[in-house]
This record gives C-alpha cells, structure tokens and sequence, in this order.
C-alpha cells in the first residue's frame, strides 16, 4: 500500500528569525470552524465546556490555550484547534474540518508588535490587544486571523495557498524593522 | 558667508558634497541650500517657463525655486527641494531645467520672448496647420516643459508602508506643538508628535528668542528630552503629514534613510503611515509671502524669515550686505539679528509710514518700498522709491516680508474652506474643517512665542477633558516673547514691469490682471488660466498675493473672491512611497495549489487565475510547440486517463436544516430534490437575471451540501451567498464556510479513470456503487477523502479530493498510475480544448452579459419556485429570440483557425455595425475532431443550425466560412461519460 | 477676436492691451427658447451646438458656480473610442471625429493630442476579450491593433516585463485614442457658443423647474425666474438633484473618482497606457505632471474628494507595472462625483414631461463624450428625436432589458463599472 | 474612512465591501416598476442615506450604514440580522 506523505503549509519557507524577530510554522493539531445553529450558542459552549473545557469564546477573544484553544473566527463562529471535535457539537453546530485550510505561524519578539504594524491594519498594542484578544482582520492584502497568545507572540492564520506570501510579507517587514536598529 | 559662533550645525563634523559638479564642504545639520549659501553660492535653479536664474527662496518644503535632482539610474530622484536636503558625504546634487549648464542656459531666450508667453498663449495659437500640434508643437512644448527627469530605470530602494493608532497626533513641534505634546504627555495620554524637519523645535530654531530664558532652541532640545522620557509618547522627525482623510485617518511620510546616500541592506528609504487619532492639534506654523515688484525674483532675493532660519540655525548669512524689505514688525527682527550676527544691513524698507523705531543701526526707509532690482545671476542693486525719493542700494541679499500665511492646508483637506482674518490680513484655518482636529499657534494666525506656547497647553487641556484624563497641575507655560503682529497689507508694488506672483510657474501681476481682462475674473478661472498655483509648492508662496491682485483687478474684497481649494499631499510624496510594497510580485497575493511545486518540476508555464497559478500544459522533450502538448494531454483524457489538479476551484460546505432551501434560492434549478450521494450541476443568476456563476453541489447528508464554484468567481460567489442568507432569507438556520484551501482535488478523466482510481482506493468501485454523478467518502492510502463522478470533459471521469497536506503526494502518484496506464498529467489548455468538444461554457461565454436564455439553459429555471434573477430574467429584452444566443462553429471545407472575439456575418455582405450577428466567445482545435472548433454568440443562433456563415477577426488577420452547429461537439448523447 | 498665432504675435509687440473676454457676463434675460442647466463641458458643447447646428441662438446656460468647474476641470483628460457594443461604437466612434477637427471648429487649442492608447492585457482570457473589442472598433471604422508582448515593449520599454505580478501578454493599440487640455474644451465651447449670441450665466443656480399640466415652462434661479419651453438637465454630479426638482428619480448613484498629478517632469511616457488588472491609467501632461488614476472609491459620495485605500491601490498598481515611476511625486489628488448607471452607459433622453430634456449618467466617462454628447442632445432637443449616434441611450432599457450597454459586463450594481 | 463594526469595532475602510441602499426586495410577482425600482432607480440623496456594506475582511457580518453621503458623517452602523429582528 502507498503511503501519501504530508506537507506542511509552510515547508521550505519558515522558520525566519531577523532582528529579534522570529516567525516559526505551528501545527495546531486538529482545525474545526464550529457554527453554532439558531439559538444553539448556549447549547455548544455548554458541550464546547463539556467536551473540551473551554467556553465558546465571545467576541474577538480566544479560550483555552496552548494545544487546546478555540478562537472566535467571525459572525458566530469559533475554530477549535488542537483536539479532534468531539462528534456531540454536531448536533448543536455546523462542524466543518479545516486543519488543511490554514497557514498557521507565530511571530514572537520585542519587535513582533512594529513588524506587525506594517501589516495589520488595527491597533494590536498590549493595551488595546491583549493576551487573550483575537481579530478577524488583513496581514495586507490576505484575509487573516490575528490571535495574541502572549505578552510577545502573536498567532496568525491565513489561506494555506497564501503561505509564501505570507513568509514573504512578514519577511520584508521583519528586514525593515531591524534595518531601524 | 559662514558666521563664526552662530547656529546649530556640527562644525566638527565636515561633510563633502558636490553642486553642478563643484566640490563643496559644509557641516553636519546643514541643508545642501544652507551649505551653498555659506558658499556664497546663490543661483541654484532656473524657472519653469522663462527659465530665469533662481536661488532659494524659502528655509522649507515650500522651496518653489532651489529643485535639484540626485542619484542616478535606478535611485536618481529629480525635484529635490534644496531647502530640505540634508547633505551627506558623496552627494552628488545637480540643477534641473537648464542646458547646456545652470549658468548659461539656452532656454532663457524665452524670457526675451515674454510679451509672446504671456498667460495662456497656446489657447490661442499652435492650431495650424492640422496635425502639426503632435508632430511639431507638442513635441518642443514638451521637450521645454517639466523640471527633472525620472532616470527611467526600475526603481531600487526599498519603501514601506505602516499603521499607527493615537489618542493625540501633534502635528509640528515648534512651541505649540511642544506645548501641547508637554502637556498631554505629563497627563499620561497616548501621544504621536510628528516633525516634518529633522529636528525638532520649528521656528524656535530660527529665531533669537527666549524661553524661559533659555536659548528657544535649547528649550526644544530639553522638551524633546522630556518627552522621550514618556513611555506613553511617541516622537517622530523628518516626517510630514500630507493629508486628512476621514475619521481621524491620516496619512504621513517618514524619511527614514532619504537623507543618506542609501538605505542599509534591508532597510527603506520612507514610511507610509496612515495614522488613526483620536484627536489632532495641527500646530503646522506659518509661511512667509513675498513681496511683488519688478524683477523680484533674482537669486539672493528671499523671505526675511529665511534669512534669519540661514542666519540663526545654519549660522550661514545669505549676503554680505543686505537689505531687508517689508510691511510688519516681523520684518524688522532680520535687520536686528543679521546686524548682532554683525552682517552688514544696507537698509531697512518699511511700506508703512509710522513704524515704532525698529531699533536697528542701520538706515531705516519708512513709507518706502522695493521698485526693482537688477544682476542677472544674483542680485546686485534694489532700487528704492522712498519718501525723499528714489535710491539705489548695492546688495548681495533682500531679505523681504509680506506677512505670514498660516499653514491653513491640512484643514482644507476634507472641504474646509479657510476664514479670512482682517487684523493680520491672512486666513486662518474655520474651526471644525477637520473633525478632531484643532490648529493652534502660527498656524491658527497666533504669532508670538507666548501665544503659541499658551494656545498649545490650552488645546491639549480640552483634549485631556475629552479622553477623561486628568491635566497636569501648576503653572505649566514658560515665560516668552510676546510681542505683536503688527502688518499692513502690500501684494504688488506698482510698476511697469514684471512683478513674480508664482516663482517657479512665471506667472507675474500682469499675468493676473491679464486674465481678468479676458475674463478669467473666477479665483479658479485664473488659476487654471494662468497656471499660478500649479507648481510643485501649490501656491504655497502665491496663492494669497495672487488672489489679492485678482481681488485689485476685479474691484472686490480677497473673502468675496475666494480662494482655489488645498488638496492632498500637503508635500509631494513619492509613487514609490505611497505605493509602498506593490513592485514586483508585491500587488496581490499569490495562490499556489498543493501540485505547484510538482508542475514547475514537470517544465509547466504557471498562468495566472484568480490569484491562483495553474499549469498551462506538461511539455516532453520531444515537443517545440504548446499544441503538440496540449494534443497530447487531450489525448490521454479521450483514450486512456489524464490528471489535472482543479483544487481551485471555490469550495463550500453548507450545513442545516435550511440549506437545501437555501440552495434553490441561490440556483435556478431545485436542490431539495437532490438525492443523498449525489451531484447536481447548478446555474446562479444575478438579481438582474444575467448569469453568475455555475458549478456542481453534491449532497453529502440530508441537510450538509458541498456547493463548487468557477475559480474565477469564488470570492463574489461566498458574499453572494453571505448576503442572500444575512439579508434575504435571515430565517433560514444554515451554516456555510469555505472548504477551498481544505481539500486538494484532481480530476481523473478517461476511459481508464476508474482502473487507476481501483488501484489506488481501499474499497474498489464499479458503475453500479459509484454511477454517474454519484459522491461520497472513500479511503485512499489510508487517508479519508471524498470522489465525485463529475466529467467536465465528457469523458468517464471523477473528482477525488484529499485534505491539502496529502496532495503533493497525490499527485504525484495519480499521475505517476496514470503515466503507466498511458496517460499523464494535463493542464489549462488541454482542459479548455476538452470542455470546447463537449460544448460547456466557462466564464468566457458568461462573461457577465448572457442569460440562461442566450446560454440554451432556459429550462434550467425552474417554473416551481422563485429564485434569484428569476423575475428579471423574464424581462421582455432579455427573452426575444433576436438575442444572440450561444451556437457551435465549425470550419467548412478545408480546415481554417478559427479564434476568439472574432465577429460573425452573413456571407456576402459588407461588414459594418449593422450587420455584425454575433461573435466567438471561445476556439480551439479539436485533435478528437481534426478541425477548429468554436463557440459563439449569434442573433438568432439556434434557429439556425446548419447555415453557413463568416467568422471574421481583423486583429489576428484570420476569417473563415463556418457551419453553426449545436454547441456540443462530442458525443452529443453523453455515453462516455455515463460509461 | 479670431486667434492665431499673428494676433499672438500682434498683442505681444503692442503691450498685450487688445485682448478681450474669452465670453460676455449678461444679465440674465426674463425669457428663452430654451435653457441648458449645467455650464460643465456637455452642457457648453450642447448650447454650441444648438446655436451652430440648430440656429438656436436666444438660449442660455445657467451654472450655479463658474462654467467648467464640475468634471470637465477635474478628469484624467482621455480621449478614445474604442467601446465594442452596437450603441456604444457608433457615439464615441462620432465623438472622436468630432474631437479631431474641434480646434478648427472652435478657433481655441484644446491640445486634442492622437498620442495613442495601449490596453494591456495579462491572460489569453483578456486577449480574446480585446480582440473582440478591436475587432468591433475596425467594423466600426475606427483603428485598432493588436500588440504582442514585444509589440508592448517596442511602445513601452519602460514596463517591467519581467517581475511584475500580472505579467504583460500584450496590448490593444489605439492610435488615434489620446488627450486634450480639459479646461480648455470648456473654454473654447464656452467662448464658441457666446459667439453666437449663447447668453453664459455664471453663479446662477437653478432652484426649481416650473411645469404646467405637463409641460416644462421655466426655471427658478438664484437670479430670477427665466422662462423657456425648452429646459435641458446637463449636471453630471448633481443630476439627481435636479431631476428631483421636476419630480423624477434617476437610474443613477453617485460615486467619487480619484485621480492624480504628479510633479512636473520631463517627457517619459508619451502614450495613454491602461492596466486593467491593477485598474490603473496613466499620461503625461504637456506640462510634465503625470495624470494617473484608477477605480471608484466604491462607496456613494458627493464629498468630492476620497480615501486612502484606493489611491494607495492606485499607487500600487502603477508600482508593479511601472517601477520607474517610483521617484516622481504625487503633488495632487483630488475627487470628481460620478453619475453611476446601472450598466455603465449614458442617458441622452427626453423625460415624461414635455420640454424637459435630460443628458446624465456618463459614469466616468464623460471627457472624451463631450463633443459627440452635446451634439446628440442639441439634436434631441431641437428636433424632439434621438440622434443616429446616440439612439441608444434612453431610460426604457432597464425596465425592459432591451438595449442594456453593459461593457464591463459586472450587472445592476450602479458602483460596478 | 473607517466604519464601526457592531461585532468588530472600529475598522479601516479596506476591510469592507460596499454594495449600494438598503432596499426591500420586492415579492417575485410584484410587477416590472417595482423591480425597476429595487434594482436600478435611487433617490441618491446628497446628505443621509442608509446603505448595505459587509464587513468582509472581518467578521463578514452584513451591515446596514447610516452614512451622510456630502461629509462621509457616520450616523449609526448595525447588523442586518439585529435589523431584520427588530
């Protein structure tokens, strides 16, 4: 029997460390967009709790944490990342497999803030964008999802097919940053 | 000449540049214009149109006169305001405008020439004969117009683009500015103050005041250090903000490696930053105007203000002796400070009769005024009519002051029309101009140290209240000059000569009053007319004077006429900047499937496709044409199996109870109907009942639904649905999310497709478990996936599709399988000529103008239920048989291409609008059929079938007899596919 | 007073004292045989037109500020006609050859400059698209040729043809597509038509449109009421407004248009060239400056200026087709209000009710429109029927669906085209 | 320009598509004038008009936008879904 061999998103292009900057590929595990059905959003952060023990996050914030997170990924809707959904949400939400659909990477360093504000169209300082806060938002022209995981590293989320540039984007801004000194 | 003692350049820090190719030495801190002119070197420019010998005019971006350009080849950079240089070791600045060299310029004839070049003199002439104006006018009007060139290589450098978010943006930082960046910065606000000089202080650094009995500038230096001991503000030089947009939104350009030779490896020469503010204090300072009288315009001649910036912070005196000309008391500090300074001072010119003594040495002319001057490369001698009549004074310098214009312009940016203010015979910014923004200082017409200092204070005070922030407590504002603005108006000295309005556009008072005349009488009209205001400052040194002469001529005030508009950039901001991060591949996003790498490997050209790349063909070394590949590839699909990745194509998983109502909704067909492992093609309108979109939804579950898309139209497609489920049918309980980048699928095409996929799946199919049309999830290498029996090449054929990690891997073994099974991989081409044969449509053929009625689906919309577009769709236009409708062409006889967008006649007619039928939409040759086959839209099309016809594209020098035919080419009755 | 270069020459020697205004300032007269609303370039040309073609010379132009102070003083001053819909083809086709004897017509130099127009295109998908066009130009008798990629390179070596996003496949050549001075195409219908006795009334805005059981008999402005049988509503920007006063919704929505000047610089780019994927444009001014601009800021507007997403986007594109623009400076941008259809086509029409003419909805394509526009209308509303060239144009279409001009082919949404 | 996104909060304008007024879509038999209405007729009004815009960069939520169309004012923003409840 065959085996088909799997290839990350960002193979070959990450890590990058410039500067006191580094961006490293992270394999969330397991991607599941959870979508609540109509007046089910107490019923799957009940299960979510259950099975899980996170709550459905609420808005712009992300539960959990390293290994087990769910983040909150836009109008009624959470990713669940790390462990496989357990099968009972199904019943109160749309559950749809993502784990492939996403390049995911973590920016981390004292810089990671001034990389990120030539990208990020939205304040993502520790006072408005705290450790917890998540955003649906653009890394320039990509649709993304912005995560603070701590008081220096940002987790980011784009489209898998636009991992290069995404490795590309973060680079340039990465070079230009520490060219500031 | 160099002052001993004086300024604020690095004498210990020398710093060789070159001029017009003259080595020169100046210091650290200075400007290429404040080095030159401690040379003594005056001209430095030549005029846009008369090309008159010009030296600097103004200390700051306003420059219209000192433009130089630097660098060469790929970082050469014309326009170079010599006032706001910063020299470095290795500049290498050179004059624009002039030929064969700044000092002997040919097109000076032009000034001979003036009486000819008055205010728009080419309306009137240039118009015979016919078609010389591109051949002979046009080309010397442009060969003489323009100021530097661009080197025409790529640009080099490096450029950025940022965001930044504030509560307060101080924009300036000159006592105002520094004022109310202190006060709101002790309070613990959240502070951005920009300065578009590389140092920080505004005119503090100018001038001979004190604050708080320090030197003004040592007072900025030792704000600035308080303030970079804020953690909570944020300071940043050598930065302009050059435009106010919406909603606390601004745009500012940061020279961060422009004043170096080069940035260092990886850095950027500017910043782009749009910066979001809470609140804005615009504390931009003020411009001084000149004065309009004979010949006004001669290296040597500037702004009083200038001559102090050159004399206090560059310690660098313009002349040797010089005379100081003006209307205000501001005027009469140039004569005190150059005659401390010990420069001679020839003699002070006041317009006004009863002045209080200005307290200078030198001899003081009241009620007197500037009449002319001469010296054709510098000034030599001003003429003075004055009270005991006419003088002739020898000078080097005229330092001359009209007043000072507020720097209203950033206010103006959103619509805001300035106030004009009687007392100081300026405008002023209208308070409300700019939502959050409050100018104050100079800039809000308040021109004495103290005001400026208490203005700012005041205003960050107001804007601490607003943000709920405590301001600091004691006496916060320093003791400081505090005399008054004392000013009586003068524009234009009478005389009969030309008088400057706009320097750098040669546009004179007579110019204006010219306009006037042939009724150009609207402040637009004249503007336009005369050019005046067009140059690279944007009237920032003529606007007032001009308007002010208009409002002379035309016997009305300066408010009732008005003034022309300010728009963004405040300062010109370079493409490159503005448009930070596009060159190359920087513009959008590149979207690569899983196979990219694989197909490279295989020598496939990657093209372009809604972000996406696709392989065009797979060529063999045997191969020398795109054709022979494409063949062959068609070849594997019609006679063994052929793999092509179609992973592109947009993906939706539909959840819920209401996702199959949903889904007849959105399509013209039904979808409740569908069975459970099944696939259904559907067709989507728009609301005006023109096609959108088509594609297949297979349905994996009673209420879970897979929905595919065109790749062209994927993103439209998901908004569409978001905006048909949120907006139209909010009661309907379904989920949707895009499942594009989650599955990597290929397409299996061929009589052997199902051989290779048994080969490869865990659980063999047959026809009976897996029919036509039929879906589901299957095991593949261990790895769950899903396969759909669709064919859009008529051919037996599936869809299997893997999460995107394994599909590299997949590839590579289907189309290793395939290759032993005769076939291989193919790619765009083949893929189209395979859709041709069977006659299915791409976004080629519903390129936005067709219905379901042009495209032969009428029946597709189903009678039983409303659906988008429906309603439109029945309009009467868009139902009449007259409507060109989709048909096959094939060559008749002899085979001859046939192409796209060519247009279709009867034969034996002329071709003309009228009697153009239709065009093709798509071509190609069929290596199944052996001939060039077409699909095309023709008036009546259908009815047709059978006659013969033209097919005509003069752009490609092809036209050919053809049959129409139904548009399915190959096996009309579908059995392959069924097979 | 004729111009030319002797009487140029003839001023300069005698002190420049004989020059007179370009058009008179009446005072506006209690009655007309008709009345233009809109001193802009269409509603000039149609008062022109009215009195050379027509013999209509007691007519008036009423304009609420200064006569070509809406768009025809703020576009990107292209002139072109190469549309491929029947409708279209023949109006523009007519419009250009009006364009290339206006000077002589007019006596004014509106620097009408045939420098050529290249349509790049960056797939075989868009080539075919613009075969089809150029294929539609030459059956209309207008010039088209298409370029290959080096085709493209032999008119524009400054291109980056090697590392740009959407690589160059090649070009629609246009020869006799170009520019001409906007303001001065103003100025000279302005200057013609008050040569025939065209009363011009500045600063003269018009409140209210009389009508009487269905027939248009006046208008009320800001210096008096004026009567006329005849009104026509020329107001591109503001034609909703208008119409609302003779109680009439329009088919149109109003966007602003960015566009962009750069410094003046010396001759390097001597074609119109378009970027379609980066919806980007770009000529050289006589001046020097670089005119250049690119789509709709997308949200409706009357605020007459835009936003920073899409002239960064306009920037953008410039930089990755043209790099060696980088180091020219933008020195000025600015916002002109569109007349936005719902398929990207004009309005030449007249309306239910009687005398009311009205001339609209030129989306962002009204510059090179003007002469033929104002042509067509001074037809329309001397004679009461449509003009050959301009037949197409009328309200009707959207309800019936018969006749849409849809070019970009992007449907209903008025911001789309 | 930025818009106040219900779910999101203050956000640049290049996060958000723009579609046109916010009309009721007319019954499928409501006649030709009604339709021509809905699809291609405004009021277009100088001054405040409510729109629909999605906030497709973000959280993709459909919106409707009280908006001054003369200064680019931004009355209120809310979601369709609230609007379609209330």
């Amino acid at each position: 029997m065959v085996e088909l061999i799997a290839k990350s998103p960002c193979a070959g292009l990450l890590p990058l460390a410039i500067g006191d900057v580094q961006v490293v590929e992270v394999d969330l595990g397991v991607l599941t967009s959870i979508a609540p059905y109509a007046g089910q959003g107490g019923a799957t952060s009940d299960a979510l709790r259950a099975a899980h023990g996170m709550r459905f996050p609420k808005l712009n914030r992300a539960t959990g944490k390293d290994g087990a997170r769910a983040i909150w990924f836009g109008r009624d809707m959470a990713l669940l990342a790390g462990p496989p959904c357990d099968a009972s949400m199904a019943e109160h939400a749309a559950l749809t497999d993502q784990s492939d659909a996403w390049a995911s990477v973590v920016v981390s360093g004292a810089a990671a803030e001034d990389v990120l504000a030539r990208l990020v169209p939205i304040d993502l300082r520790q006072a408005h964008f705290a450790t917890g806060h998540a955003a649906r938002t653009l890394v320039k022209h990509m649709a993304a999802s912005i995560t603070r995981t701590g008081p220096e590293s940002f987790l980011i989320l784009v489209f898998r097919s636009m991992a290069r540039t995404l490795a590309h984007d973060l680079k340039e801004a990465m070079e230009a940053v520490a060219a500031r000194g | 000449m160099r002052i001993d003692g004086k300024g604020l350049v690095d004498r210990s820090k020398p710093i060789r540049f070159q001029f017009e190719g003259i080595g020169h030495t100046g210091f650290e801190g200075d400007t290429l214009a404040s080095a030159l002119l401690a040379k003594g070197v005056r001209l430095m420019g030549r005029s846009f149109k008369y090309h008159r010998p010009r030296g600097v005019l103004s200390a700051g971006s306003e420059e219209p006169n000192a433009l130089v350009t630097i660098g060469r080849g790929a970082v050469q950079e014309p326009n170079v305001r010599a006032t706001m240089l910063e020299i470095h070791d290795g500049l290498d600045a050179r004059a624009q405008n002039a030929w064969p060299s700044l000092k002997l310029d040919a097109m000076a004839v032009n000034d001979l020439a003036w009486p000819f070049l008055g205010a728009g003199f080419y309306y009137k002439t240039f118009m015979w004969p016919r078609g010389f104006w591109e051949r002979l006018y046009e080309p010397v009007i442009r060969r003489a117009a323009g100021l530097g060139a661009l080197s025409g290589a790529h640009a080099a450098d490096r450029h950025e683009k940022a965001y930044a978010f504030c509560d307060l943006l101080v924009i300036g930082s000159g006592p105002a500015g520094l004022m109310a960046a202190l006060t709101a910065g002790r309070a613990g606000a959240d502070v951005l103050l920009v300065e578009e000089d590389s140092r920080f202080g505004g005119r503090l650094n100018a001038e001979t005041f004190q604050v708080e009995g320090l030197a003004g500038s040592d007072w900025a230096a030792q704000a600035i250090a308080e303030l970079c001991g804020m953690p909570n503000v944020r300071l940043m030089h050598r930065t302009a903000v050059v435009g106010a947009y919406d909603h606390g939104t601004y745009a500012a350009v940061e020279r961060v490696n422009a004043h170096r030779a080069r940035p260092p490896e990886g850095g950027v020469r500017e910043t782009f930053w749009r910066i979001v503010a809470k609140h804005a204090i615009l504390a931009a300072g003020a411009i001084e105007r000149p004065v309009a009288f004979e010949n006004n315009d001669r290296p040597g001649i500037m702004t009083a203000g200038a001559v102090r910036a050159y004399l206090n912070r560059w310690g660098a005196s313009p002349g040797r002796r010089v005379a100081v000309f003006g209307n205000c008391d501001d005027a009469h500090r140039t004569a005190r400070d150059l005659e401390a300074a010990g420069v001679e001072v020839a003699a002070l010119i006041d317009s006004r009769e009863d002045i209080a003594h200005p307290g200078v040495d030198c001899r003081v002319y009241s009620g007197a005024v500037v009449t002319g001057s001469t010296g054709r490369l510098g000034l030599k001698r001003i003429s003075v009519q004055a009270a005991d009549g006419r003088k002739e004074i020898e000078v080097d310098c005229l330092a001359m002051s009209g007043g000072w214009n507020p720097t209203v312009h950033v206010t103006c940016h959103m619509n805001g029309r300035p106030t004009w203010r009687e007392d100081i015979a300026s405008f002023v910014p209208t308070p409300g101009s700019i939502p959050g923004l409050v100018a104050v200082g100079a800039c809000a017409g308040e021109f004495s140290t103290q005001a400026c200092l208490t203005a700012g204070a005041v205003a960050a005070k107001e804007v601490l209240k607003d943000l709920g922030l405590k301001p600091p407590r004691g006496a916060l504002v320093p003791e400081a000059e505090d005399t008054p603005y004392r000013i009586a108006p003068l524009w234009a000295v009478p005389g009969k000569g030309r008088a400057w309005l706009d320097f750098q556009n040669d546009v004179t008072v007579k110019d204006v009053r010219q306009a006037a005349v042939e009724n150009f009488r609207s402040v637009e009209h004249m503007k336009r007319y005369t050019t005046q205001g067009m140059a690279t400052d944007q009237g920032k040194n003529s606007n007032v004077g001009a308007l002010a002469v208009l409002a002379d001529v035309t016997g009305r005030g300066i408010p009732e006429t008005g003034i022309t508009t300010f728009r963004p950039p405040f300062s010109p901001v370079s493409v490159a900047t503005f448009g930070a991060g596009a060159q190359g591949m920087g513009f959008a996003p590149q979207r690569l499937t899983t196979s990219h790498a694989e197909s490279v490997v295989r020598g496939a050209p990657m093209i372009e496709a809604g972000l996406w790349y696709r392989p065009s063909y797979f060529p063999q070394d045997s191969e020398t044409h795109w054709r022979q590949s494409c063949d062959r590839e068609v070849g594997y699909v019609r006679n063994a199996v052929g793999v092509c990745d179609v992973s592109t194509l947009g993906k939706i998983d539909l959840q819920g109870p209401g996702a199959a109502e949903l889904l007849d909704f959105v399509y013209t067909n039904g979808f409740s109907t569908l069975k459970v492992g099944r696939v259904r093609y559907g067709l989507m309108l728009r609301e005006d009942g023109f096609v959108m979109d088509d594609g297949t939804t297979a349905r994996l579950g009673p209420e879970h639904f897979v929905m595919t898309t065109t790749t062209a139209a994927a993103g439209q497609v998901m908004r569409h649905l978001e905006f048909v489920h949120q907006v139209l049918c909010p009661h309907l309980d379904v989920r949707f999310t895009s499942v594009t980048e989650q599955w990597a699928q290929f397409a299996v095409a061929g009589p052997k497709s199902r051989a290779l996929l048994n080969a490869v799946l865990e659980q063999p199919i047959d026809n009976d478990s897996w029919p036509f049309m039929a879906c589901g999830e299957i095991m593949l290498c261990d790895v769950r996936g899903r396969l759909f029996r669709i064919s859009f090449s008529g051919e037996h054929a599936y869809e299997v599709a893997v999460p995107a990690r394994f599909g590299e891997s997949l590839f590579k073994l289907l189309v290793a399988r395939a290759e032993a099974l005769g076939g291989g991989a193919y790619g765009m081409e083949a893929l189209n000529v395979l859709r041709l044969e069977k006659g299915h449509i791409t976004h080629a053929e519903i390129h936005g103008r067709t219905t379901a009625f042009d495209i032969g689906f009428a029946r597709m919309v189903s009678g039983k239920k409303d659906c988008i577009g429906k309603t439109m769709a029945a309009r009467e236009g868009l139902v009449d048989p007259g409507r060109e409708r989709l048909v096959g062409l094939k060559s008749v006889g002899e085979d001859a291409t046939l192409s796209a967008g060519a247009h279709l006649f009867d034969t034996s007619v002329a071709m003309t609008p009228e009697t153009s039928l239709g065009y093709t939409t798509s071509a190609a040759f069929s290596p199944t059929l052996g001939h060039h086959i077409a699909l095309g839209f023709l008036q009546h099309g259908p009815d047709r079938l059978g006659e013969v016809i033209r097919c005509v594209d003069h752009m490609r020098g092809l036209e050919a007899e053809v049959e129409i035919c139904d548009p399915v080419f190959f096996d009309p009755e579908g059995g392959r596919a069924r097979g | 007073m004729t111009f030319s270069g002797l009487r140029v020459l003839k001023e300069g020697l005698t002190g420049n004292r004989g020059w007179a205004p370009h058009w008179r300032d009446p005072e506006p007269k209690a009655a007309y045989d008709a009345v233009i609303i809109g001193g802009g370039g269409h509603g000039l040309a149609t008062a022109y037109y009215l009195a050379k073609n027509h013999g209509l010379t007691n007519i008036a132009v009423l304009e609420k500020g200064y006569i070509g102070g809406g768009n025809i003083g703020r576009n990107t001053t292209i002139v072109r006609a190469n549309y491929f819909l029947p409708g279209n083809s023949e109006f523009y086709s007519h419009s250009l050859k009006l364009w290339e004897g206006l000077e002589e017509d007019l006596n004014y130099n509106v620097m009408h400059s045939q420098r050529g127009i290249i349509n790049l295109f960056h797939s075989d998908g868009q080539r075919d698209a613009f075969v089809r066009r150029g294929n539609a130009m030459i059956t209309q008798g207008d010039d088209a040729i298409l370029l290959d990629r080096e085709g493209v390179r032999q008119h524009l070596p400054y291109l980056d043809f090697e590392n740009t996003r959407f690589p160059i496949y090649g070009g629609l050549y246009h020869p006799r597509g170009g520019t001409a001075r906007h303001d001065a195409v103003a100025w000279g219908y302005a200057r013609g038509a008050d040569r025939r006795g065209v009363d011009l009334l500045q600063n003269c805005e018009v409140t209210g449109i009389d009508i009487e059981n269905g027939a248009v008999c006046g208008v009320q402005t800001t210096r008096g009421a004026i009567r006329a049988k005849k009104v026509g509503i020329v107001v591109a920007g503001r034609s909703s407004q208008v119409a609302a006063m003779a109680g009439m919704r329009l088919p149109i929505e109003s966007h602003v248009l960015q566009a962009f000047v750069t410094e003046g610089l010396k001759p390097c780019i001597d074609h119109v060239v378009t970027f379609g994927m980066g919806h980007f444009y770009i000529s050289q001014s006589d001046k020097g400056g670089l005119v250049f601009g690119g789509d709709l800021d997308f949200y409706a507007s009357y605020a007459s200026r835009g936003n920073l997403p899409t002239a960064e986007h306009v920037m953008e594109a410039g930089m990755t087709l043209m790099p060696m623009i980088g180091q020219a400076k933008l020195l000025r941008s600015w916002g002109g209000i569109m007349d936005m259809t719902p398929d990207g086509s004009p309005i030449i029409d007249r309306t239910e009710t009687d005398g009311l003419f009205i001339d609209c909805g030129w989306c962002y394509g009204g510059f090179k429109a003007v002469p033929a526009s104002g042509y067509a209308f001074a037809h329309l509303m001397a004679t009461g029927q449509h003009h050959e060239t301009a037949a197409a144009f009328r309200f009707d279409r959207f309800r019936t669906g018969r006749g849409l001009l849809d070019e970009e082919g992007t449907g209903s949404q008025h911001n789309l085209h | 320009m930025r818009l106040t996104c219900p779910i999101c909060g203050a956000r640049d304008r290049r996060e958000f598509y723009y579609q046109g007024e916010a009309l009721a879509r007319p019954a499928p038999g409501a006649g030709a004038e009604a339709w021509d209405e809905y699809l291609h007729l405004r009021d277009n009004p100088a001054g405040v008009r409510r729109e629909l815009w999605q906030h497709e960069a973000g959280c993709g939520a459909w919106l409707v936008v009280e908006r001054n169309t003369s200064t680019h004012e931004v009355l209120g923003v809310s979601l369709v879904l609230d609007e379609a409840q209330a």
